[in-house]
Parts: structure tokens; C-alpha cells; sequence
């Protein structure tokens, strides 16, 4: 049975290989999940073969209530909150990976069985990593969710206690393996525990003063992270889908942390160390007080059905925000009941996710095709009449073609929407975005409309306008 | 040993596969890839069930319970929303790209 | 038997990582990558070496003999000949792309 | 030590991936075959330690008598004989897999030692592969050589032939591992010797129809083969550096060989199966009795030297057979000399091999950034006053974009010259070339002139008609 185990142990990675591989292309993206979920079938089934279907009963109940807590939750989250939801089943895997490294640990201290090296190096390193994992997830699902820890949360000496921290977890740990050799008075399973405790204190630390908005990156990083654990883990139980696994998933989460960190321009080691926090910038702006072209919705509905023929819709992190795609689509379907021509300009970086814009207009029932990428919708601009921003600026702010300014979004394409005979805003206020770069758009009082509304209100009242006009 | 050292190679080598996996993937699938990959790591799940069936002492048993409910749900509910949001990404048609005049 | 199952897993791991590591190799860079994999299966003199070593008996040592100097050809052949293949790719200049008027 | 070898083995892996990671882009090719090299020096030191210094004098005589012979051809060998000498090594390294497996064999026969199962497996299929790979690498280096075996040679049945000898393998090589069950009359030893001999005759035969153009391809499929072979006699070691490099070399030579019959519009299965030898239709063409503007060297110096201002030269592999890069350097010369712009056009497929042109003509003295790819250089033919092309026929032929013909070119981009005031072919016949399509542009009398001569020759005195014009 051992080769059957260990071969279909091997066509389980081979299947999350290959469903990572076809995870990188649209077409294939769908069926390449599949592939990964039946490689993941497999590697369970083995499983039971492996521990020769001893404890069924638990195991089942516990697989059970995993299994419609995922499923419920997955089923239910709405697509607004995909990275907090993503960032929850993350901590999961990693508290899974130390509360497996902590009973290794405690199995083998009471039964008394000799600590191979591997072993002593390898748990401590999985309660570790799984814990700072686990912790750091649900701080970043608390933030996301709005729960607690809003934006960037600083406290003095951060760095030095995160330091010294992480030392003491080392010293802990080499107590734990040492036997007790180093504080006597801990004894190896207590220093675990500490160990352990500690972990969890690092991840909270780690992550509390990390901004809100940089959250997609931290959860990438820590699903690395979690990749690593159950590898680690993988070592303790000599356990060969455990590690092929979770290395592939360490190594690719990682490498797709540094896509995500460059497509939106945050350099990692900033996001980390400094825990800047751009998105608590938005909204403190001290402009000046300069003058904007400031309409009502009726104005807008005005100039949308009387003037315009070609509308151009820019969503950005603001529809998200106020959860205005349905307005938005009633605005698309009045505007084309009405023989419009309307598109919308979905910048990749758009949103706090990448595709988030995508995933919320499909789902609200805007056609696929309607949906076009930054390449395809600049063309459009010059004989556009109207563009729409909705919750949106660093990806329409000219500012990152100026030259003379260095900003956090200098040389990153934009969606030029200053080509367009007209400009509408639809946000609350004058208050920048992201990055944190005034928009000179907001000014040219020729070109530009500003609706201050909510996003979903807003919207209201234009669609409202539009079917009155 | 010999056994602990191929474990070892299989982990270099595997790491350089999972660096090699992830490269110009367009940002609109970041964020599946992410939540895809969440997924495979709830193998941790495999761990779970042998630590539990394992067990020979209540509180390892509880723990590994724990575990295993973790495990569980980061597969499914990873794999589940993953389909939601790729349900969601039907291919972009090919569009006749307009030359400037 | 738990290592030959160990072998086999890195096996078919470095597989998936060889059919990853080339793609979208320009046309321009085939025949020295060719080459160059050329020399790297010149490992193949580790086990050249190996069976000479060995040798107890004359002929498996004239054998082993013979399969040393092809391996060492093997290698030295195709690294030298790759990178005098590829002291002459210098790098094309950047060009300013011309618009269609 | 052996875990210190074992680890020296995983550093020298590691090289060897990286440095084909670094091989896939121009700018940092060179560093990549250097890390590998480093990576098999490491190797080869770990493996002193592996054998405990044993037997070091004839090792270190093979050794160097190996090295010198590499060194030394590869130092001579002229750049147009690339793809003749990458064969030799390549048989050379499958010559060395089988004879290893052979002596495995013999030793474990002799000395009485159990055979495991998995040897039982491997060491046939390594004598197999290896010597396919040594006799196809022969053939391919003898047909490129041009020694013997020109063109495509066919034989009556040589399908069937091909399956009844890999079946008479398969039989022998089931008796050697049964201890001679099978066929008692043959021992175990000398049915392997049997299988050795006949994979040798399987290689020559399977390559022996294959036309000469199709080599290159052939060459990468056979590395492909050799690294497989390594891979394989790293079993039957029990060697990790043999497994995961010949692995490597095995896999990405596989995908290497599909890159490259594609980018050549070849089906690989079509050139194994069929030995369909596109080449050897070269020359034989019956084409119909149309005239051309038939030229001498002198019109077309006069011509150059008189009226073009803008001169674009298409080398392809008639310049290379002719040897003719040293006169088509004195073209260039000569015609900056008088103050002509001359660009080069390299189309990727120039040439029997990818990349040939580039090397050769830099070779020459031909400086690097006169060398356009296709992207670059089509722009620049409609204000082009002379195309220069000079043993070249597919790459330029226009029958390519004929919707209405179905050619073995159909949709390979090809390089735009009948948008050039004047095209100048420099070939020996109206024959076309690999692909054997016949080519519209020769016949089109007002914008073509046609110098009928060997490229090396027509050359030279289209340099002496410049000077003296
Ligand atoms: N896509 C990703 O994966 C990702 C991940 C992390 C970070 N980012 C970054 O996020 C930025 C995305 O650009 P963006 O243009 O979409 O957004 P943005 O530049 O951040 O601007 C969002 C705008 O929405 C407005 N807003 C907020 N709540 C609103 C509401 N309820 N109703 C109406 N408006 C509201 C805000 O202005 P008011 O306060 O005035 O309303 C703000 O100006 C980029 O800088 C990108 O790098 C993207
Ligand atoms: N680059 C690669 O890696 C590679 C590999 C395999 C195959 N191929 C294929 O090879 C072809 C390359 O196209 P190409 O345009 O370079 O060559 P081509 O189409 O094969 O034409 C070569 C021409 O050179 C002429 N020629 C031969 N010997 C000559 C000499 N001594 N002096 C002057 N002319 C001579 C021949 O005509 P005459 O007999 O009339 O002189 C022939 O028309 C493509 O079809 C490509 O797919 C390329």
C-alpha cells in the first residue's frame, strides 16, 4: 500500500502543479481550480490509507464541520469582501500547521520518543511561522472587515519590540529543543507553548500597522507564509504531499507577492518595515482652496442625456466601497435605453484587489464585454463625450504622466481620460485617494463636472435624472 | 538520512518550480492565484488527520481536532470562493484593435 | 525502497520544472540553449567516473575508461562552444520604434 | 562527507537552473552558461569525494584526454559547423549513459549481486536511449558535415523495420533481466550487448531518412534523449546529480524541440514519421519557362552605387553555405564608404539554425546594431531603394501572405521587400529553398533583378563593380 500511498501522493502535486499552471490564463483559469481541488481529493483519500483509517469517526466529524464552515462562508461572502474572506481561510492553514507542529511536539516529549534533529529544528519553525501566519491573517480580516484597527495602527519602538520579540522566540525555542538547558525552569513543552504564544504577539504586531489598503499584499505574503508552514510540517511527519505542496505554494506565493507589490507600485519592503500607510492619508489633504466646477446629479443627468453620445464609465476603489454596482448598471441600462453608446475603462490596478473591478460589475450583470482593459479603452477617450469617474482617482490622475512630480504613481499608466469633451466625478470629496496625489483634473473647471455624493447615491440620483430628462 | 536528504532536494526543487509557476500572470488573475493557492496549502489538512488519528492523549486529540475543522475549511471554502470569483472571468473577447489614423 | 519512491517524486518534480523553465525563449537563443543543456547532460561523466572507480575488472574499466573521455569531451565541448556562441549575441541595442505616419 | 556531497550535489542542481533560468535572455545568457559550468565543476569535485579518490590516475588521464578533445574542436570549429559539432557532444554524452548502464550490467551479472527491480528497468532503457542518441547524433553530424547520407535517404518499409528492431529490443532486454527465460541459448550479458547494438542500429535508422535541413531540430530532440539517458543511469547509480540534471536537460530539451519546430512551421511528428525532406527538393523544382530580369554583377553595382540612397541587406543560408560573410562585410564597407545607409535584416528562421545569421555576420565584423529583426526592419522598406538578398528564398517569399495557397510557409511572417523601390536576389538558379515554394518576386521583371551566382563569388564582384562605379 506504501507505493500506492507515495504514487498518488505524486498525481496530487502533479494536479496542483498543473492547476497552477492553468491558473494563469482566463480561459483556463476555472477548470485549472478544478484540477487542484481533485489533486487535493486524492491526496486526502491517501491519507487515509496512510493512518489506516484510524479515529474515522472524529476525523469525519471534524472534516465535516470544516467543510460547511468553508463552504457557508464561501458561499455567502460577497465579492466585496473576497480578500478578508481569503485572508480568514489563510489563518486557518496556518493555526492548522502549529497546532500540528505543537502536538508533535508534545507527542513526542511524553511519549519519550527520540527527537531526530530535523524534528527539533523543523517544529519550533512551523508552530512559528504558522502562528505569525495565523495571527497576522485574522488582524488583516479584522482590519478589512472593518472591525477593529482601522488604517495604520503605530505605536513607538515597533521595530525594537518586534526585534526583541523575535529573539525571544529563538532563545524559547532552543530551550524547547535543548530540553530545558538553557531555562531550566521552563520546561520544554511550557517553552513550546510560549513559543507558540509569543508567535501569535509577532503576528499581530507584524500586521497592526500595515494599512488597510495594502492589505492584498500582506494576505499574499502571508499564504506564502502558510505554504512554508505546512511544508515545515511536511519535515515533521516525514510527509511528501505536505511538502511538495506547501513548498510550491511558498515559492509561488511569493513571487506572486512581488507582481502584486510592483503591478501597484508598493515597493515590499516598505509595506513591511515602515508600515506606511498611504490610505490613512486619504482625506487628512490640506488643499488649497481652489475652485471646482461642483454640479448636482440633475446637472449630470442633464448633460449625460442631452449632450452625450459615447459615455465611457471609470469605476474605481469608491464603487466598491459604497457598494454601488447595481446603481451603476441601472445607469448603464437608462443610458442605453436611450441609445447611448456606454463602455467602461477597467484600469488593472483599480479597486484594493486585482479584478476586483471586474469580478463586481460581471456580478452585478454588466456584460463581460462591455468591460475594457487599459489598452483597449484609451483609443476611445478622443471621441468620447462623457467619462464617468465613480470612486476613482490615481488611475485617471494625470499626475502620473507629469514629469516634474514625483508621486507614489509617477510612470504608472494611466487611463487618459482627459482626451474626453467632458469629465464627471462622482466622490464625496476633494480628498485624494490611495497614493495620496491631488488630481489636477479636479480643477479644470471647463472640462470637469465634480458630483459630491456617495458613490451608490450618487448614482441614484443621476440614473433618476436620466430616466426624468 | 539518506531518506531526510532527498526530502531536502525534493524541497529545493520544488521551490524553484513554484518560482518558475508565477510568471506574467496577468494582474486580473492575481487575485485568484492567490486565493487558489490558499487553497493548496489546506493540504495542511493531511497533517491534521494523521496527527489526529495519531493520538493518544486527549488534549493532542482536541488539538488535532482543531486542526483538522482548520484544514477543512481552508480547502473548502478556499477551492469554493475561488470558483465564485473565476465563474466570474470569462474570457475577455478579442477585440479588433483600431489603428491611429 | 522509501528512497527509490523519494528518487522518483524529485524525478518527476524536475520534470515539471524543466518543461517550465524554457518558454518563450527568443528564437535568436535556441541553438545556444541547446547547446548549453548539451553540456549540462555532461553530467553524465559523474557516472563515467563512478563506474571507473569501481572497476574491478579490466574490461568494465576500459569501458568506464572510454565512457570518462566522452563524458569530459562532452562537457568541456559544450560549455566552451556555447560561450563562443555567446560572446557574439551582445545584447541588440533598444530602438526607438518608428510610428506609422 | 555525505551529507556534504549530497548537499554539493543540490548547489550544483541549483547552477544548473539557474543558469538555464539566465540562458533565456540575451543579456544574461553568457553569466548562465558560466554558473552551469561552475555548477558541473562542483559536481564533479563532490563525486572525487563520492568515490573516495579511487582509481584518480585513469580518471584524470580520461579526463584530460576528454577535455582536449572538446577544447580543441570546440575552439575550431567554424560557427557555420555549429550544429554538426553540438551533435558529436551529444552522442558523445549518450555514448557515455549506455556504456555505463553496460558495465552496470556486466558487473552486477558477474559479481552475483541482487538486481532490484528498478536497475532491472533502467539499465536497459539507458542502453536503449543512450545509443539511439550516440548513432542518431553520428548520422546527424555525418549528414551535416556533409560525409555522407545527403539529403533524405528512404528505404523500402523502414516503419516497419523501425518497430520490428525496438521490438527485438524490448524481447532481449526482458530475457537479459529474466536471466536468460526468454531466449536461454543468449546469456544475460550478451543479450544487453545485443540490445546495445541494436539501439545502435535503431538510431542510425530513424535518422538516416531525415533530411539535412531538419537537423537541428533532430539534434535537440536526441539531447532531449541523452538527457533522459543521464537521468536514467542516475537510477541505476543511485547518483542525485544524475537524476535531477539529466531530468532537467531531458525536459526543457523536449519543450526546446517543440519551440523550435514550431518557430520553423515544421510538425515534429511529421519530420520523425515521414522523413519528408523538404530539402532535397531544393533544386529539383520543374518550374515553368518564365522569364526574369537576369543581371550581372556590374548593373547591380552600377545600380547600387548610382541610385540607392537606402540599402537593406537579407542574408539567409545560401550566405551561409557560400561562406560568404567576409565579401558581404565588404559590401557594407564599400557602400558606407559612399556614404549609403545599410541595414541588415535577420529574419529569426534565416539560416539552418536559430540564430545563425546573427552570429555569423557578427563574426564577420558586421556590427551588432546593424542587425534588425523582422519588427524592426519591415517599417523600414517602403523608403528602401535596394533589397540585397542574398541566398535567401523563404524569407522573403510573398507566397507566404497568399491566402489562396497552401504552402508549408502559409502564415510565417516573412520580411516585407517588395515594398522596396528594387529587390536583388544573389543566388545560383531560380530554385527555392528549404521549404521548396516557389517564389512570385523572382518573375516580377520591373522591380527584381536576379544575379545568378554563388553568394560568396556574386559578391565579391558586386564590391569590385562598387568600387570601380
Ligand atoms: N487593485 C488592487 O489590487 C489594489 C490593491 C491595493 C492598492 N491599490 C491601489 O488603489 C488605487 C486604486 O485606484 P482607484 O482610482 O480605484 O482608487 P483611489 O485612487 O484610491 O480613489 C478612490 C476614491 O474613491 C472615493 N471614495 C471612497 N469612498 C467613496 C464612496 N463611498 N463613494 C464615492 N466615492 C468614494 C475617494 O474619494 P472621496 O473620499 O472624496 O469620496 C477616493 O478618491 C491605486 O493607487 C492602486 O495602486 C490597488
Ligand atoms: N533557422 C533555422 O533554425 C532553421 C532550421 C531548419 C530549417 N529552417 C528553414 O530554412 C529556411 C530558411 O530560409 P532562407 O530564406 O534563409 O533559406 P531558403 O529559403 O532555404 O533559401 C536558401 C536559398 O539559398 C540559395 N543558395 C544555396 N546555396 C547557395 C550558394 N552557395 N550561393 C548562393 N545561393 C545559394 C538557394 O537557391 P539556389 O539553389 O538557387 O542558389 C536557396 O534558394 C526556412 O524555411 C526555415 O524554416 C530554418
Amino acid at each position: 500500500m506504501q507505493v500506492a500511498t507515495f504514487l498518488a501522493y505524486l498525481a496530487a502535486a502533479a494536479l496542483f502543479i498543473v492547476g497552477i499552471r492553468r491558473l494563469r490564463r482566463p480561459e483556463t483559469a476555472r477548470s485549472g481550480n478544478t484540477l487542484a481541488a481533485v489533486g487535493m481529493v486524492i491526496a486526502l483519500i491517501a491519507t487515509l490509507f496512510v493512518i489506516e483509517f484510524q479515529s474515522l469517526l472524529e476525523i469525519g466529524a471534524a472534516v465535516l464541520i470544516g467543510s460547511v464552515l468553508g463552504a457557508v462562508s464561501a458561499q455567502r461572502v460577497q465579492m466585496t469582501a473576497m480578500p478578508q474572506v481569503v485572508a480568514a481561510y489563510n489563518g486557518l492553514g496556518g493555526g492548522a500547521a502549529a497546532l500540528i507542529a505543537l502536538s508533535e511536539f508534545y507527542h513526542a516529549e511524553t511519549v519519550g520518543s527520540g527527537e531526530s534533529l530535523v524534528a527539533a529544528i523543523t517544529v519550533p519553525l512551523t508552530i512559528l511561522i504558522g502562528s505569525v501566519s495565523f495571527a497576522g491573517s485574522i488582524i488583516a480580516f479584522t482590519k478589512l472587515q472593518e472591525l477593529a484597527f482601522a488604517g495604520s495602527v503605530s505605536f513607538p519602538l515597533q521595530q525594537v519590540v518586534n526585534a526583541l520579540l523575535f529573539v525571544g522566540i529563538l532563545v524559547l525555542a532552543a530551550n524547547a529543543i535543548s530540553g530545558g538547558a538553557i531555562i531550566p525552569a521552563l520546561s520544554p513543552v511550557a517553552s513550546v507553548v510560549v513559543v507558540l504564544v509569543a508567535s501569535l504577539l509577532l503576528g499581530i504586531l507584524l500586521v497592526i500597522p500595515i494599512g488597510g489598503a495594502d492589505m492584498p499584499i500582506v494576505i499574499s505574503l502571508l499564504n506564502a507564509c502558510t505554504g512554508l508552514a505546512a511544508a515545515a510540517s511536511g519535515f515533521v511527519l516525514e510527509n511528501y504531499i505536505l511538502i511538495i505542496g506547501g513548498t510550491i505554494v511558498g515559492a509561488s506565493g511569493t513571487i506572486l507577492t512581488r507582481l502584486m507589490s510592483s503591478a501597484l507600485g508598493r515597493p515590499l519592503g516598505k509595506i513591511i518595515f515602515a508600515g506606511i500607510a498611504a490610505a490613512g492619508t486619504a482625506g487628512k489633504g490640506d488643499q488649497e482652496e481652489r475652485e471646482v466646477n461642483d454640479v448636482n446629479a440633475g446637472a449630470v443627468g442633464e448633460y449625460l442625456s442631452e449632450e452625450a453620445q459615447k459615455v465611457v464609465v471609470v469605476p474605481g476603489y469608491g464603487l466598491a466601497v459604497a457598494q454601488a454596482q447595481g446603481p451603476m448598471r441601472d445607469l448603464l441600462e437608462v443610458l442605453e435605453a436611450e441609445g447611448k453608446e456606454v463602455l467602461f475603462g477597467i484600469h488593472p490596478v483599480a479597486g484594493r484587489m486585482p479584478g476586483h473591478m471586474n469580478v463586481l460589475l460581471t456580478e452585478a450583470g454588466v456584460p463581460y464585454d462591455k468591460l475594457y482593459d487599459i489598452e483597449d479603452i484609451n483609443p476611445e477617450f478622443p471621441d468620447t463625450d462623457a467619462v464617468i469617474i465613480v470612486g476613482a482617482n490615481d488611475v485617471v490622475n494625470p499626475a502620473a504622466n507629469d514629469p516634474e512630480q514625483d508621486t507614489p504613481i509617477s510612470g504608472m499608466p494611466i487611463l487618459d481620460v482627459e482626451q474626453a469633451e467632458r469629465v464627471i466625478f462622482i466622490k464625496r470629496s476633494l480628498s485624494p485617494g490611495f497614493a495620496g496625489v491631488d488630481n489636477p483634473l479636479f480643477y479644470d473647471r471647463e472640462k470637469t463636472m465634480m458630483l459630491f455624493s456617495d458613490a451608490k447615491q450618487g448614482l441614484q440620483e443621476v440614473v433618476e435624472a436620466v430616466k426624468n430628462g | 538520512m539518506q531518506e531526510l536528504l532527498a526530502q531536502f532536494a525534493i524541497f529545493i526543487i520544488a521551490a524553484f518550480l513554484g518560482f518558475e509557476l508565477i510568471s506574467r500572470v496577468p494582474n486580473l488573475l492575481h487575485t485568484p492565484l492567490m486565493s487558489a493557492t490558499n487553497a493548496i496549502h489546506g493540504v495542511i489538512l493531511v497533517g491534521g488527520m494523521i496527527t489526529l488519528a495519531e493520538a493518544t492523549d486527549p488534549i493532542i486529540r482536541a488539538v488535532g481536532f482543531v486542526a483538522v475543522i482548520f484544514g477543512a475549511a481552508n480547502v473548502v471554502g478556499g477551492f469554493w470562493v475561488t470558483n465564485r470569483m473565476l465563474v466570474m472571468f470569462r474570457p475577455p473577447r478579442p477585440r479588433v484593435k483600431r489603428r491611429r489614423g
